[in-house]
């Protein structure tokens, strides 16, 4: 009973929990705001371990796609399939010496990859994994999820400011100006779904999504939201801040060991965030007929994140002018006509 | 109008400054250094010839002379011909052709390069292939070859 | 880059280029796992040059065709007037294996083994003299 | 109006897509290109100097290094100068298989270039499935000739070997395979929006442009010139072969990507037909002052064994002279000009190698382009650096 | 609303924001001056956020932090020369302090004539987004056209300064 309580009803769960610490506290005289604290630490502790390991295991599901994709294997001697792959990663990263380099400004230097990683986590607090469990339920969720995503931008052309490195220069201007112009069309994707959904609270959209997906009743948004969110993560075909090809690895070119593992878990936790946003937005959250709210949801998640590695390994890279003109010729007027055209429907 | 006629009807044209030297599998045709830029003018705007495009420049260095070797071809009646200027050994010197073809710039610099061959009015004439601070052109006899690298095992 | 309407059509093309990826995902992979599963070459592969000492009538036209000068051959005039080979080394670092000199040699002393692993730590160890030339194959590192 | 200073930028000899160690200094206002300067010479090994101590024959492995992602056509374009220069021709068997073989390298290379260039512009799954394929064609050529890349598989009049039983079987079944395979390939990248406008008007080279800078092959048919060796001097077999010779109309990179992909198709056609055709009959010319004897009957026939000596230590005696072959190389026109005194040794060898000539108008058409534009024209006109620094 | 954790993170913003506010100004370093513009802008959001006023936050967060902090940044590091010189500082901190005091002594003498109203019951006065849009285009209808005029007007202009220089890279072929 206890099992199917923790699957089905994850709020009552949660609360029960909740009940039961307070009871603890109240015999033991300790004030209430202690209790709240400690339940607080608790969840932010599962929310970074439940980020950590999926980000983990995203960068393996990446290298195992691809290599499918290329008729390859993909990782297969650590462990049976490649499974300790992360973990190695992570060791070889941890271990690897960082440079010191002149001309680097070091306070931003070392500050961008932290802050672009918080920006990114920061999204992950008004995503509803499941009915009770949001960290925190807001009437903005959908606001706050945009409000954390434009921040991470920033500081990844910070970062490649400071490396004192023309090619991550060029890079983080790249970056800076993509993930500004995209944010755009983003925000009124989205915006297009808050007005069939009705409010902006992200459990509110996903309890309006028990008849019908959005994804149906919002086609064309779903479609300029996956682009303007593959735009949002440097990654697919907008990967022009680290273009290999062209300007070495962009504005990661002078980051090393852990720094760059913090840029590098910063992107995929990005990645992670946009499939959650996208399952929340368009494909029903947590709604699924018969497994319980918390797998439907990884599933889609998961699910997402395959449809943006499979883009990201079919398409060349766009250049950085066609991408300007693609977004404010092709992209923002559709996203326009969307808002609009939704609009007129709800009024009639 | 086969490759002899041409070799023939240089010669009438450039009485003693141009002399066919070869015909049997290719037309080469020996030039005198003053003609050399008359010649290739005639060669690729007269109707009939009309030799424009240019294959490559090189140099052979015969020990007393070096000769300049200039291949032409001619797309539209697929005819192809060499023109040979010699010049002396020591102060190597040819008008550039970077003014008729294009194409000549990097073949003249490579011959600069491994032969030391100036061509004036070239737009900059450095070296191609070898750094800039090497001293000698590697293509001439002179140049020693049997410097086997020595073994430093 | 100027999407006028005609162009919409091309999205049908983006599909298609997911179609094709989509397509490979299921194929079978062709990679091989290499130190552990291993191709076996074919039979006419120039790998390693074989040296066979009987056959080797110490004529040295292999050392003297060889474009690298990779062999080095010694050679004594045996006791009935007969040449013999004092000391035969083939520097397989030099050797750009061309397969001229197992060509032209006139008795076929020479011959093509199928081992290509010839990385060694020292130098020394790439240069194969007369023992190591014969029959034995090299030793391979990573087994 | 105080202008951003500009960059100037290495793309240096060190760069993950310059196609081997090529440095383009580039000046950059931005993301644009004011000026850009190739400057060469790092893979320049002195190969003319090296020909001049070396007889002919022993010279063929070397030519394997010029343009290493096409060997086979390296090898018979020197040793096709060579027979030019001694008046002989390989027979007909030898013709079949050097057609053959050197079609197949054709593709291979294609392969290469198109996966490369896919690489370069980010679409890293099209290098895969480039490479899987290509991956038959070099088990071929080691069943034929004992090397993947570095072949050294023909021979001034004629080849060495002769096809290996399963050879012909094993090339037939490629060609069922390889159609399909580039029909992926064209669904990946022919129409797909952003490959089109990367590429559409990028790099444009105009006709009499291409004809004043020297370019040939592939890029010079891409700009509308309808210019093919094998065409126009049909050496071998090719005339009685039937294939048709792909032209682009704009000579922008799109074009110079839509002639490969054509060409691929019309070597697939040559060999197959090549195959159908192929005569019995022996490999080699048999010419005592060129062709090696074979040692089975060595040790009794003796001036059998005094002639082998003869050519291997004197080599062949052309009469003097000098002679220029240019032939239909997959990068370009690959020519050799050859100056002999009469000796086994040549006098002078001068290597007319296409991707040299080719590199002279990047100045001309990369001003004004994007940096992510210099990528798509360097990778659009595939060079490979073993054969400009020669 | 006046629990531990209220008192708490009120003085942790309010520290964040007027020691960032001051390494603004004082930075040398320009770019590094950019970077506490952020965490200034952040520490702001989270002060409104504490005021119950979510709206106000996340819009100050998308629009300061995220846009014009951006927007500083490219000022900042596209002018050559501008972000590696170190600023001189004109050090009479006299006339700092005299003028920061009067300036002061002003302020707090209007603040504490002020009767403050009672903060209202935490949880009652937040807007809901539908009464916000009533708002915007109800009531105060005229201001918001008004600013968008303007803004429109600001887009404009800076498309015409961007397209007079479009061609830079072709002018200097």
């Amino acid at each position: 009973m206890w099992l199917y309580q923790f699957f089905y009803q994850p709020g009552e769960w949660a609360r029960g929990i909740y009940q039961v610490m307070e009871n603890w506290a109240v015999r033991i005289g300790m004030g209430i705001q202690w209790i709240q604290l400690i339940d607080m630490i608790i969840v932010a502790i599962i929310l970074i371990a439940f980020i950590f390991l999926d980000v983990m295991f995203l960068t393996w599901l990446e290298r195992k796609v691809a290599g499918h994709i290329q008729v390859r294997h993909g990782p297969m001697r650590t462990g049976p399939h490649g499974i300790i792959q992360p973990v190695a990663d992570a060791i070889k990263l941890l271990f690897k010496e960082p440079m010191a380099l002149p001309g680097v400004d070091n306070l931003i230097y070392l500050i961008s990859p932290l802050m672009m990683f918080v920006g990114a986590m920061l999204i992950y607090i008004v995503i509803p994994f499941s009915p009770g469990w949001v960290v925190a339920p807001m009437d903005y969720g959908l606001l706050f999820a945009f409000a954390a995503s434009g921040l991470s931008s920033f500081f990844v052309m910070a970062g490649g400011w400071s490396s004192n490195n023309k090619w991550s220069l060029l890079g983080g201007m790249r970056a800076a100006a993509m993930t500004l112009s995209y944010e755009v069309p983003l925000i009124l994707a989205a915006i297009g779904v808050a007005l069939v959904s009705g409010g902006l609270s992200l459990v509110g959209i996903v309890e309006s999504q028990a008849g019908m997906w959005n994804i149906i009743r919002q086609p064309l948004a779903a479609v300029l939201f996956l682009v303007a969110s593959l735009a949002e993560m440097n990654r697919g075909p907008f990967d022009l801040a680290e273009a290999e090809q062209e300007l070495v690895a962009g504005y990661l070119t002078e980051y090393s060991g852990m720094r760059f593992a913090m840029y590098y878990l910063g992107e995929y936790t990005h990645l992670l965030a946009g499939a959650a946003l996208f399952t929340t937005l368009f494909l029903g959250g947590w709604q699924g007929p018969l497994l319980p709210p918390i797998l439907w949801f990884l599933i889609k998640i998961h699910v997402m994140v395959f449809v943006y590695m499979w883009i990201r390994w079919t398409y060349p890279r766009i250049r950085i002018d066609h991408l300007m003109a693609f977004n404010w010729k092709f992209v923002l007027p559709l996203a326009l006509i969307n808002l609009g055209v939704t609009g007129l429907v709800l009024v009639l | 109008m086969n490759l002899c006629e041409i070799g023939r009807e240089l010669e009438r044209r450039y009485d003693g400054l141009v002399r066919v030297v070869q015909e049997n599998p290719d037309l080469v045709v020996e030039v005198a250094r003053e003609k050399l830029l008359e010649v290739c003018r005639f060669l690729k705007d007269t109707p009939d010839f009309e030799f424009n495009f240019l294959i490559f420049i090189t140099a052979v260095d015969r020990v007393d002379y070096l000769e300049v070797v200039y291949c032409l071809r001619s797309m539209s009646n697929f005819r192809q011909i060499m023109l040979k200027v010699q010049v002396p050994a020591d102060n190597p010197e040819v008008p550039s052709l970077t003014g008729i073809w294009p194409a000549a710039g990097f073949d003249e610099r490579e011959t600069y390069d491994l032969l030391g061959v100036r061509f004036s009015g070239h737009p900059d004439l450095t070296r191609i292939l070898l750094p800039d601070d090497w001293e000698g052109h590697p293509l001439r006899k002179s140049y020693p070859v049997d410097k086997r690298p020595v073994r430093t095992y | 880059m100027a999407l006028g309407l005609r162009d919409v059509a091309l999205v049908v093309e983006l599909l298609r280029g997911l179609g094709v990826t989509l397509r490979h995902l299921f194929k079978p992979t062709v990679t091989i796992h290499y130190p552990t599963e291993r191709r076996e070459v074919y039979e006419r592969y120039r790998g390693l040059v074989r040296w066979d000492k009987e056959k080797c009538a110490a004529c040295a036209l292999c050392a003297r065709f060889c474009p690298v000068k990779a062999i080095t051959i010694q050679t004594d005039d045996g006791e009935d007037g007969k040449k013999t080979v004092k000391y035969y080394q083939i520097d397989a670092a030099h050797c750009m294996y061309c397969g001229l000199c197992s060509e032209i040699c006139p008795v076929g002393a020479l011959s093509h083994s199928p081992y290509h692993e010839l990385a060694a730590y020292r130098r020394e160890d790439t240069i194969y003299a007369q023992e190591r030339l014969s029959g034995a194959p090299p030793i391979t590192m990573y087994r | 109006m105080q202008t951003t200073h500009e960059m100037v930028v290495n793309l240096g000899p060190q760069h993950p897509s310059t196609h081997g160690v090529m440095k383009l200094e580039v000046v950059m206002d931005g993301e644009y290109i004011v000026d850009c300067k190739p400057v060469i010479g790092q893979l320049h090994r002195g190969m003319e100097k090296m020909a001049e101590g070396m007889l002919y024959g022993q010279f063929i492995p070397i030519t394997d290094r010029l343009d290493y992602l096409s060997p086979a056509c390296n090898n018979l374009s020197y040793c096709l100068a060579v027979e030019k220069l001694l008046g002989i021709e390989a027979p007909e068997r030898g013709k079949y298989i050097r057609v053959i073989i050197a079609e197949m390298q054709r593709i291979a290379n294609h392969l290469v270039a198109l996966g490369s260039w896919g690489l370069d512009l980010g679409a890293w799954t099209i290098l895969l499935y480039t490479f899987r394929d290509r991956e038959m064609l070099l088990d071929l050529f080691e069943m034929f000739c004992g090397q993947r890349m570095t072949l050294n598989c023909f021979r001034v009049g004629g080849t060495t070997y002769d096809l290996p039983d399963g050879f012909v079987e094993k090339a037939r079944e490629f060609l069922e395979v390889i159609p399909s395979r580039i029909n992926d390939y064209e669904a990946l990248l022919t129409k797909n929006p952003i490959w089109m406008t990367r590429l559409r008007d990028v790099g444009v080279v105009s006709a009499e442009d291409a004809l004043a800078y020297g370019l040939t092959g592939p890029n010079l048919r891409a700009s509308g010139v309808k210019w093919d060796l094998r065409k126009v001097y049909p050496y071998e077999v090719y005339d009685r072969m039937q294939f048709d010779v792909p032209v682009g109309s704009r000579g922008d990179c799109l074009d110079r990507y839509y002639v490969r992909i054509q060409e691929m198709r019309q070597s697939c056609r040559i060999v197959q037909q090549a195959l159908d055709q192929l005569p019995p009959g022996d490999i080699m010319v048999d010419m005592p002052t060129i062709a090696l004897p074979n040692k089975e009957e060595f040790p009794n026939n003796f001036p059998e064994v005094v002639r082998h000596f003869h050519l291997l230590v004197q080599g062949y005696a052309p009469p003097e002279g000098e002679v220029y072959l240019g032939y239909e190389n997959p990068k370009g026109e690959l020519g050799f000009y050859l100056v002999s005194d009469g000796s086994g040794y040549p006098y002078r060898l001068k290597i007319r190698s296409p991707s040299f000539i080719n590199m002279q108008i990047f100045p001309k058409i990369m001003r004004g382009a994007m940096l992510a534009d210099v990528i798509a024209i360097l990778a659009s006109f595939d060079p490979v650096l073993g054969e400009i620094d020669r | 609303m006046d629990g531990l954790f209220y008192q708490i993170s009120f003085w942790v913003l309010a520290v964040i924001t007027v020691l960032s506010a001051l390494m603004v100004t004082t930075m040398q370093n320009l770019t590094r001056g950019v970077i506490f513009l952020v965490f200034f802008f952040l520490g702001i959001g989270g002060l409104y956020f504490l005021m119950q006023a979510e709206f106000l936050a996340l819009v100050q967060v998308v629009v300061y932090a995220g846009a014009v902090a951006v927007l500083f940044a490219f000022v900042i590091m596209l002018t050559p020369r501008v972000a590696e010189r170190e600023i001189k500082q004109s050090l009479n901190l006299g006339a700092g302090f005299i003028l920061a005091a009067l300036f002061l002594a002003l302020v707090l003498s209007l603040l504490l004539g002020q009767p403050w109203p009672e903060l209202a019951a935490p949880g009652a006065g937040t807007i809901t987004l539908g009464q916000l849009g009533q708002a915007l285009l109800g009531e105060y209808l005229l201001p918001f056209e008004l600013v968008s005029v303007v803004l429109l007007v600001a887009l404009v202009g800076a498309v015409v300064i961007a397209g007079r220089n479009a061609g830079r890279g072709e002018r200097k072929s």
